[in-house]
C-alpha cells in the first residue's frame, strides 16, 4: 500500500511517499508563493523517485500551513499531529517536541503515542526560522553555518532585543564594534533559545525531548536549547520530514480503515487536474528545486 | 536572555535606621521554621492589613506571608526558577508574580516531601496547616491559595471577607453599619474556624493586647509619615520600602513599636534641622503602586542624576490616619475596633473620591491628596505586568492628577518581580525628560494660583 | 561660543555646530552600523566646513550610540534634544510625531520647548519608521517615493498580522498576487496610522504638529497621518537635525547653569 | 427561505447584530433602559419597575482605541473593549448603570465607567467573594440599597407583588434557555454554538417578555426544522466568556459542535430559578451569590484536594454526561485571573473523568481568530486519537 505525506510549510515543503512503514522517498523544496504548484512539483518528483505513478497512490495526507491549498489530497491534518507521530514513530520515547519552523514554534506533548497537549508562538518571527534567515543574512553566511559557527564561540555577545528587526540591528552593531561573528551569532541562538525555551516550558517539559523542523538543522540552536534544557535531546535524522512522515504514517492507517473498495473511489474522484500545471517557462525556472535531499529509514 | 542585562541594585537607605528594617522580614522567617521544628502551627497569610492576621497570631499561629517572600525572592534574584515551574505546571504567565514564586515553591516543597530545600531563599517557607486568604483589594489574594490545594493537599483556606464599597455607596443611609456588622461576623467566623482547627479557645485578653499594640505602631507609623510633608523630605521611598515590614506585617511586635520609636526620632532630627533625605531635592515626586523589588537602587539613582525626592507612595502600604475619636469612643472589642480600622482605612479617601471623580476612592484617590499635602511635582506610574488590581486605576490617577491638580506623571513600565518589561536605561531617558515636564507643571500651578 | 549637538542614530548620524543661536554647520550621514566609524565621519565632515571640532566649548548629545563619542561631551535624553530642537526650528509647533527607527513616538511640548507629555510605541518594530525601510526593500523602492506611489493607492492592502518580519512575507505575497505597489504601501501606511493615532489620542492632541523623523521622509504617511487623525502636520525643512540641534542648546544652557553654580560655590 | 416558523432564530441573528436597536426605540417610546455588568446584579428589580435591563458587552471585532486612557492593558481586554464602546457612545441611551464587584476587573471597570460615562442613575453593587452566612446577610442588605436607589431614581415603590411577577417571568426565561440546552443533546445538536450565542446576546438586549417570546419561537423553530448540523466532536465551553459569534463559527468549522458553555453569557445566569420567598430579596440574594456558579466566589475548601476539586466541579461532570462532551475548551481571555488561576486544577480534574481540555489564553479580536484554527484541529485530531 502506497501513501503519501506532504507538508506545505510556510517556507519549505516536504513529501513523503511510503509503502506501510517503509520509507520510499522524500523531498524537500522552498515552498515560494505558489502552494499549488509546489504541491503538484513535489509530488512528482517523489513519484519520481520511488518509481512510482500517480495512480499507485493509495492515500494522500496535507499538512501544514498550506494543507488546504492540495487538491490532491484525501485529507487534511494539521502539522502537530503529524510531527507528534512522526517523531512517536522514531522514537516511542519521546514525550516533547519542539518543533521550529519557518514562521511559527511550537511544544507538543506526546502522551502513550498520542497528542497529548501543545503551544505555539506564531505572531512574533522571534523564535522562528526567519530570525536566522535573517540573521545569516546580515552575517554574510550561508544559513547552514550559522549554527557550526557559533559553536566555535567562546564568548557569546549579549544580544538584548527580542525583536527580530532590531536584533539584526544590533548585530550589525556589535560587529561594528569588532565582535567576532561566531561570537554574535552565539548570541542570536542564546537570545532564540530563550524565548523558545521560555514558552516550551509552559506545557511541562518532560524527557525524553526532540527538536524537529528547519531549527532542529541548526547545531547552534540545538546546543543553546540543550543548554537551557538541561537534558539530553533526541534530534531525528532529518528534522525536516518528521511532519510528512507522520502524514505518510497516517495516511496509512487512514488507507487501512477505509479498504480496497474505498481506495479505489477516492483514488477516482482525486483531483490532478494540473490546470495551471508548469504550463509557463518562467514559473518553470522559478520552481527549480533549491534544496532536495531524500533518505530511507526503514 | 534578559536575565543578566539588568544588575540587582540594592538601595542606599538613607536613613539609619531603615538598615536595620530587615531584622523583621528575617524573623518572621525565622520563627516560622522555628514554629516547625517545636511543631507549633504555621500559616501562610496575605497581608491582611491587620484584619485577620493579627487574629490568627493571637491564636498562636505563627504566619509568614508569601507576598513578602516574594519580593524578598526579587529582590535577591531566585524568583525566576520558581516562576518557571509555575508556568510549567500551566498557570498563565500573566498572573502575579509573587503568586508564581509560590506556586514554584509550593510544588517545589512537596516534591521534597516538606522539606524546606537548603537553598531556599530567606530559609523558605515552612509548610503551614492553614493559609488565610484575603477578600480585600485583589483576587490574586484568594484564588492563588486555593490554587495551591494542588501541592498542600488538605491545608485548608480560610477566605477573610472584606466589603468593597463603591464611594457613591458609601454614603447612602445604613451601608456604614452594614459593612461593620458584615466584618465583625466574619472575623467572628475566622475565630471559630480557627478554634475547630487548633482546637484551642481564643484568649480575648491576649488578642485585647495585641490589638492595642497593633493600633500605637500603626498610629506611631503614621505620624513618621506625617514628617514626611516637610520640605525637604527628610525620609524618602527608598527607606520606606524597608521600613513597612514592621507596621505591614507584624503591627502587634512590641520590636516593631520600638523600631518606629526609633525611626521617629531618626526623621524627626533630620526635620528639626532641615535636613533631607537626599543633598538635592529638585522635584518631590510621589509613586504609584508597588515597586520594582529587583532594582531599588534605581530611585538612588534618580535623586541623585536629577534631585528627584520620592516622598510617598501609594496608600496601601502606609498605615491608616488614626480613627476619629467619634468611632472608637466606647469600642472595646477588639474585633469591632478591627473593623473600624479596616473599613476606615478603605473608606477614609471617599471624599476625595467624589471630589476628584476618581471612584473607588482606594488606589486613586490617595495620590489625588498626596499631591497637595505632600507638595509633589510629579507622579510615577509603575504599571506591572504581573500585578492587575495595582495597576488597574494607573490611568485613572495619571489623568486626574494632571487635569484636577496640575501634576503631571510619568510611566515606567516594569514589573514586581518580573524581569521581562523593566529597562533602566530607557526608564532614565524618560524621567529626564520628564523633569522639563515637572518644570512646566510648576509653572501652570503657580499661574493657577495652587498652594504648591 | 561655540556649541555643536551631535545625534548619533541606529540608521543616522548627524552633527550640528551652532554659533549665537544659529547653525553655522550641519552634516548628516548614515550610520553604517559602525558608530565609531560614523562619529569620526562626523569629525571628518566638520572639518571639510573649516571648523576645529577643537573649538567647540559645549557638545551636547544623544542617540544610541552617544556613548561612543570621543570627545568630552553632556549626555542628554533624547527626547528633550528633540522637543528642543523641533521647538528651535518651528516655535509654534506644540506637538511632535516622531516617526523614527527604533520606536514612534508622539511628544506634546510646552511654549519653551520642554517635554510636557509623551507616548512611545512598544519595542517592536511593526510600531517603527523601521517597517517602512523593511517594505520598501522588499518593493525595491526608496522611501521618497513612497510618498508619490501611495497617491494612485486604489484600495489600500490588508495585513493579517502584526509582525514587521511577518509583514515583509505577507507584502511579498500580495505582489505575488498580484496587488499593485501603491495598495501595498497604502495598507502599510494605514497600519502604521493606527498606531500612531492611538499615541495621538492618549495625549489628545490636534491641530498643528511637527512630524520627524525618518518616516516625515515619506510624504504618504504624513498625508495618511493627517487625514485619519485629522492634524495638520509640518515637516521643518531640517527635521533629521532637530534632535542635534537640541542636544547642542540644551547642552548650552546646562553649561551657563553649571557656570554660575560654580561662580555662587566661589563667592561663598 | 423556509416559511413562517423560522423567524425565531432569524430574529435572534438581528438583534444580536444591532444590539442598541430595541433598547434605543423602546427609550423613544419613554421606557427606561439600564446597563449592567457581569451576571450578579439582580435584573429582577429593574424589571419590576419596567426599566429594560442591557447586558454591557464588548466586541472582539473593533479595535480598543478609545479605553488605552483610562484601563492599562493588563486589565482583560474583556472589560476594555465594553468600556472602549461606552467611550464610542455605543451605550450612550442608559438611563442608568449598575456595576458589580464580581471580579476585580469587573470592578474596576464599572467605577470608572461611572466615573466618565455619565448616567443619570448609577450604582455599585458589592458582591461578596464567600458564600458564608454573614456574606449572604451583607449581600441581601446591598441588594435593598440598589432596591431604594432604584426607588429613589423612579420616584416610585417596588411592590412586592411586581418584584414577584419579575422573578416569575425572570425564571420563565432561564427555563426556556435550559429547554433549549436540552435540545442539544442530541447528536447532532439542534442549536449550534452559534446559534446559541446569538439566542442569549439577543435576550440579554431585549425586555424580558420580549426575550421570552423570542426563546419561545426559537424552541419552536428548531425542533421541527431538518437538522442543519453535522454530528462532529461535542465540546464544552469552560471559562471567560465568549460574546462573538465570529469565535464560535471559528471552533464550529473546525471539528466541533459547541453544545454547552459554562461561561458568563451561557448556562451560568440561567441554570437555576429564584426561589420565590416570602421576602423576595432572599431568594433573590441566594440565587446570586450561591446558585450563579461562577469560580469568583470562593467556596469553602474541602478535606482535600480531591474533596475540593469535586465539590466546586462536580456540575462539570453531570454536563459532560448529559450533553455527551468529548472535550473542553477551557477558554481564557488573557489577563483573567478568575479563570486562569483554575486552569492546573481544570485541567486535573477534567482529565480524570476522560475528559481533554484545551486551554487557549486569547486576545479577545476577531483579527486574532484564524490562527486558532490550526489549534483547534489539532484538538479535533488529538480526540480523534491521533
Ligand atoms: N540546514 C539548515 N540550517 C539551519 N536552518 C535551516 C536549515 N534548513 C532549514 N532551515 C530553517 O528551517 C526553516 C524551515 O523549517 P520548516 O520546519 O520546514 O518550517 P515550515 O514547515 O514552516 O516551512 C527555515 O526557516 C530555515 O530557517
Ligand atoms: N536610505 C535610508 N536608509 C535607512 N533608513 C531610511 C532611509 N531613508 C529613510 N529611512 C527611514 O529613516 C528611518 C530612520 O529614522 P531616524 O529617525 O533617523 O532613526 P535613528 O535616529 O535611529 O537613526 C528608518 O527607519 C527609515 O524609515
Ligand atoms: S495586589 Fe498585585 S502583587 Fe498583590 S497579590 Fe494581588 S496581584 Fe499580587
Ligand atoms: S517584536 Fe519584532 S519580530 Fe516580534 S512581532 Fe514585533 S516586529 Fe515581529
Ligand atoms: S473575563 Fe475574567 S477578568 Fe474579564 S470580566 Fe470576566 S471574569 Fe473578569
Amino acid at each position: 500500500m502506497f501513501c503519501a505525506g506532504i507538508d506545505i510549510g510556510s517556507t519549505i515543503t516536504k513529501i513523503v511517499i511510503a509503502n506501510r512503514n517503509e520509507v520510499l522517498a522524500s523531498v524537500v523544496q522552498r515552498t515560494g508563493a505558489q502552494h499549488r504548484r509546489r504541491a503538484h512539483r513535489v509530488m512528482e518528483d517523489a513519484l519520481t523517485q520511488a518509481g512510482l505513478a500517480t495512480s499507485d497512490l493509495d492515500y494522500i495526507v496535507a499538512t501544514g500551513y498550506g494543507r488546504i491549498n492540495v487538491p490532491f489530497a484525501d485529507a487534511q491534518i494539521t502539522e502537530i499531529t503529524c510531527h507528534m507521530r512522526g517523531v512517536s514513530w522514531l522514537d516511542p520515547d519521546v514525550r516533547t517536541i519542539i518543533d521550529i519552523g519557518g514562521q511559527d514554534c511550537k511544544g507538543i506533548k506526546v502522551k502513550d503515542g498520542r497528542l497529548d497537549d501543545f503551544i505555539m508562538n506564531d505572531k512574533c518571527a522571534a523564535g522562528t526560522g526567519r530570525f536566522f534567515e535573517i540573521i545569516a543574512k546580515v552575517l554574510g553566511i550561508d544559513l547552514e553555518e550559522i549554527g557550526p559557527l557559533s559553536l566555535t564561540s567562546k564568548n557569546p555577545a549579549e544580544i538584548s532585543n527580542l525583536c527580530t528587526v532590531f536584533a539584526e540591528q544590533e548585530a550589525l552593531s556589535r560587529l561594528s564594534e569588532g565582535v567576532p561573528i561566531a561570537d554574535v551569532a552565539a548570541g542570536i541562538h542564546r537570545a532564540n533559545a530563550s524565548r523558545i525555551y521560555g514558552m516550551v516550558r509552559k506545557i511541562k517539559i518532560e524527557e525524553t525531548v526532540a527538536i524537529t523542523g528547519g531549527g532542529a538543522k541548526n547545531s547552534g540552536l540545538c546546543h543553546s536549547l540543550q543548554e537551557r534544557l538541561q537534558l539530553p535531546v533526541f534530534i531525528p535524522p532529518e528534522p525536516l520530514i518528521t511532519g510528512a512522515l507522520g502524514a505518510a504514517l497516517i495516511a496509512g492507517e487512514k488507507a487501512a480503515r477505509v479498504g480496497g473498495p474505498g481506495l479505489a473511489a477516492l483514488k477516482k474522484h482525486r483531483r490532478w487536474d494540473a490546470a495551471t500545471f508548469f504550463s509557463d517557462s518562467a514559473t518553470q525556472a522559478a520552481m527549480q528545486p533549491t534544496n532536495s535531499q531524500h533518505s530511507h529509514m526503514g | 536572555m534578559t536575565k543578566n542585562k539588568i544588575k540587582t541594585k540594592k538601595s542606599n537607605k538613607t536613613l539609619e535606621t531603615a538598615r536595620e528594617a530587615g531584622y523583621f522580614g528575617k524573623k518572621m522567617l525565622e520563627s516560622a521554621i522555628r514554629a516547625q521544628d517545636e511543631g507549633k502551627p504555621i500559616g501562610w497569610s496575605m497581608a491582611n492589613w491587620w484584619e485577620g492576621d493579627i487574629i490568627a497570631k493571637a491564636m498562636g499561629v505563627n504566619l509568614v506571608y508569601p507576598e513578602n517572600w516574594g519580593a524578598f525572592c526579587a529582590s535577591i534574584r531566585r524568583a525566576e526558577p520558581f516562576l518557571e515551574i509555575s508556568d510549567g505546571e500551566g498557570f498563565p504567565n500573566t498572573l502575579c508574580g509573587y503568586a508564581r514564586n509560590n506556586i514554584g515553591f509550593a510544588k517545589t516543597l512537596k516534591e521534597n516531601d516538606f522539606v524546606i530545600p537548603a537553598d531556599a531563599p530567606g530559609g523558605g517557607l515552612a509548610k503551614p496547616i492553614m493559609m488565610l486568604a484575603s477578600g480585600a483589594a485583589c483576587d490574586a489574594r484568594y484564588k492563588w491559595f486555593q490554587s495551591l490545594g494542588r501541592y498542600l493537599d488538605g491545608v485548608p483556606v480560610w477566605m477573610l471577607e472584606l466589603p468593597q464599597t463603591g464611594a457613591r455607596e458609601f454614603f447612602l443611609p445604613e451601608n456604614k453599619a452594614n459593612n461593620l456588622k458584615f466584618i465583625v461576623k466574619e472575623l467572628k467566623l475566622l475565630i471559630r474556624f480557627l478554634e475547630d482547627l487548633l482546637k484551642c479557645k481564643m484568649d480575648d485578653a491576649k488578642l485585647e493586647a495585641m490589638v492595642d499594640q497593633a493600633f500605637k505602631t500603626l498610629g506611631l507609623a503614621h505620624e513618621v509619615d506625617l514628617l514626611r510633608r516637610n520640605v525637604p523630605s527628610p525620609m524618602v521611598s527608598q527607606d520606606f520600602w524597608s521600613i513597612m515590614i514592621p507596621h505591614f506585617y507584624l503591627p502587634d511586635d512590641p520590636e516593631a513599636y520600638e523600631f518606629y520609636q526609633r525611626v521617629y526620632a531618626e526623621v524627626k532630627h533630620k526635620v528639626d534641622n532641615g535636613i533631607g533625605a537626599i543633598p538635592n531635592e529638585k522635584y518631590r515626586m510621589m509613586f504609584g503602586e508597588l515597586p520594582p523589588w529587583h532594582s531599588i537602587g534605581f530611585f538612588d539613582d534618580i535623586a541623585e542624576r536629577y534631585g528627584i525626592a520620592m516622598v510617598m507612595e501609594s496608600w496601601n502600604y502606609h498605615a491608616p490616619t488614626p480613627l476619629p475619636e467619634e468611632e472608637i469612643d466606647g469600642v472595646t472589642d477588639p474585633l469591632e475596633r478591627i473593623a473600624r480600622l479596616c473599613y476606615h482605612k478603605y473608606t477614609e479617601y471617599n471624599p476625595a473620591a467624589l471630589k476628584y471623580a476618581v471612584a473607588p476612592s482606594y488606589f486613586s484617590a490617595p495620590f489625588l491628596e498626596y499631591a497637595e499635602i505632600y507638595r509633589t511635582d510629579g507622579f510615577m506610574a509603575h504599571p506591572l505586568m504581573s500585578c492587575r488590581p495595582a495597576t488597574y486605576t494607573l490611568m485613572q490617577t495619571l489623568q486626574r492628577l494632571e487635569e484636577k491638580r496640575l501634576v503631571p506623571g510619568v510611566v515606567v513600565n516594569g514589573d514586581i518581580i518580573d524581569l521581562r518589561v523593566f529597562n533602566l536605561e530607557e526608564a532614565y531617558s524618560k524621567v529626564e525628560a520628564f523633569t522639563e515636564t515637572m518644570d512646566h507643571y510648576r509653572e501652570l500651578r503657580r499661574k493657577a494660583g495652587m498652594a504648591w | 561660543m561655540v556649541i555643536a549637538g551631535l545625534d548619533i542614530g541606529s540608521v543616522f548620524s548627524r552633527a550640528v555646530v551652532m554659533e549665537e543661536n544659529a547653525v553655522v554647520s550641519m552634516t548628516l550621514r548614515p550610520t553604517g552600523g559602525n558608530f565609531r566609524k560614523a562619529v569620526a565621519g562626523l569629525w571628518r565632515d566638520i572639518r571639510t566646513m573649516r571648523i576645529d571640532p577643537l573649538d567647540i566649548d559645549v557638545m551636547g548629545a544623544c542617540g544610541l550610540g552617544a556613548t561612543f563619542i570621543d570627545r568630552p561631551f553632556m549626555k542628554i535624553a533624547e527626547l528633550s534634544c528633540l522637543s528642543r530642537g523641533v521647538h528651535f526650528i518651528l516655535p509654534d509647533i506644540r506637538s511632535i510625531i516622531e516617526v523614527g527607527n527604533q520606536y514612534s513616538r508622539v511628544v506634546r511640548i510646552n511654549a519653551d520647548g520642554k517635554v510636557t507629555d509623551s507616548m512611545a510605541s512598544e519595542k517592536c518594530a511593526a510600531g517603527s519608521g523601521r517597517i517602512l525601510q523593511v517594505i520598501a526593500n522588499v518593493l525595491g523602492i526608496g522611501l521618497e517615493e513612497f510618498g508619490p506611489l501611495s497617491e494612485q493607492a486604489g484600495r489600500p492592502a490588508k495585513f493579517t498580522t502584526n509582525c514587521a518580519v511577518f509583514l515583509e512575507t505577507e507584502a511579498i505575497s500580495r505582489v505575488a498576487e498580484g496587488i499593485p505597489v501603491p495598495d501595498i504601501i497604502g495598507g502599510l501606511h494605514h497600519t502604521l496610522t493606527a498606531k500612531i493615532a492611538g499615541m495621538v489620542k492618549r495625549l489628545k492632541i490636534s491641530g498643528d504638529c511637527a512630524m520627524t523623523g525618518g518616516g516625515a521622509m515619506d510624504s504618504g504617511l504624513t498625508r495618511t497621518i493627517e487625514s485619519e487623525v485629522g492634524l495638520r502636520l509640518h515637516v521643518p525643512e531640517d527635521f533629521m537635525l532637530a534632535s542635534a540641534i537640541g542636544a547642542a542648546l540644551i547642552a548650552a544652557e546646562r553649561d551657563k547653569a553649571a557656570v554660575a553654580e560654580d561662580a555662587m560655590a566661589s563667592l561663598q | 427561505m423556509e416559511e413562517q416558523n423560522n423567524t425565531g432564530l432569524r430574529r435572534a441573528a438581528e438583534i444580536y447584530r444591532h444590539r442598541g436597536l430595541r433598547a434605543r426605540q423602546l427609550k423613544e417610546e419613554g421606557k427606561k433602559i439600564f446597563g449592567y455588568f457581569c451576571c450578579y446584579p439582580p435584573i429582577e428589580l429593574l424589571t419590576a419597575l419596567d426599566i429594560t435591563p442591557i447586558r454591557v458587552l464588548g466586541n472582539m471585532d473593533e479595535p480598543v482605541t478609545e479605553a488605552d486612557d483610562y484601563l492599562p492593558p493588563v486589565m482583560c481586554i474583556f472589560c476594555r473593549s465594553a468600556f472602549d464602546l461606552g467611550m464610542k457612545a455605543q451605550y450612550n441611551y442608559f438611563d442608568g448603570f449598575v456595576g458589580a464587584h464580581a471580579c476585580d476587573g469587573a470592578e474596576r471597570t464599572s467605577f470608572i465607567w461611572q466615573n466618565y460615562i455619565h448616567s443619570p442613575c448609577n450604582f455599585q453593587l458589592d458582591v461578596p467573594h464567600t458564600a458564608h452566612g454573614p456574606a449572604l446577610t451583607f449581600f441581601k442588605e446591598q441588594i435593598a440599597l440598589f432596591q431604594k436607589t432604584l426607588e429613589t431614581f423612579c420616584g416610585t415603590q417596588i411592590h412586592p407583588d411586581d418584584l414577584r411577577q419579575a422573578i416569575a417571568l425572570h425564571n420563565r426565561q432561564r427555563a426556556l434557555v435550559r429547554e433549549l440546552y436540552g435540545l442539544r443533546k442530541p447528536n447532532p445538536p439542534l442549536v449550534s454554538g452559534t446559534e446559541m450565542l446569538q439566542v442569549l446576546i439577543a435576550v440579554m438586549s431585549i425586555p424580558v417578555t420580549e426575550g421570552n417570546d423570542l426563546l419561545q419561537a426559537v424552541i419552536n423553530e428548531v425542533t421541527t426544522r431538518a437538522n442543519p448540523h453535522a454530528p462532529k466532536h461535542r465540546l464544552l465551553i469552560w471559562g471567560s466568556l465568549i460574546d462573538h459569534a465570529a469565535f464560535t463559527e471559528l471552533i464550529e468549522s473546525s471539528g466541533f459542535n459547541i453544545v454547552v458553555e459554562d461561561t458568563a453569557i451561557g448556562t451560568r445566569p440561567f441554570w437555576h430559578d429564584i426561589e420565590m420567598t416570602a421576602d423576595p430579596l432572599d431568594g433573590i440574594s441566594d440565587h446570586y451569590l450561591n446558585e450563579v456558579l461562577c469560580p469568583r466566589t470562593f467556596r469553602e475548601t474541602g478535606p482535600s484536594y480531591q474533596a475540593d476539586s469535586d465539590a466546586r466541579f462536580n456540575y462539570l461532570k453531570e454536563f459532560a454526561k448529559h450533553w455527551n462532551v468529548d472535550g473542553v475548551f477551557a477558554n481564557i481571555i488573557r489577563n483573567c485571573d478568575i479563570h486562569g488561576y483554575e486552569v492546573p486544577v481544570i485541567k486535573d480534574y477534567l482529565n480524570a473523568i476522560g475528559l481533554p481540555v484545551l486551554v487557549i489564553e486569547q486576545d479577545y479580536s476577531t483579527a486574532a481568530l484564524e490562527p486558532l484554527r490550526t489549534r483547534f484541529e489539532a484538538f479535533a485530531e488529538s480526540i480523534d486519537g491521533y
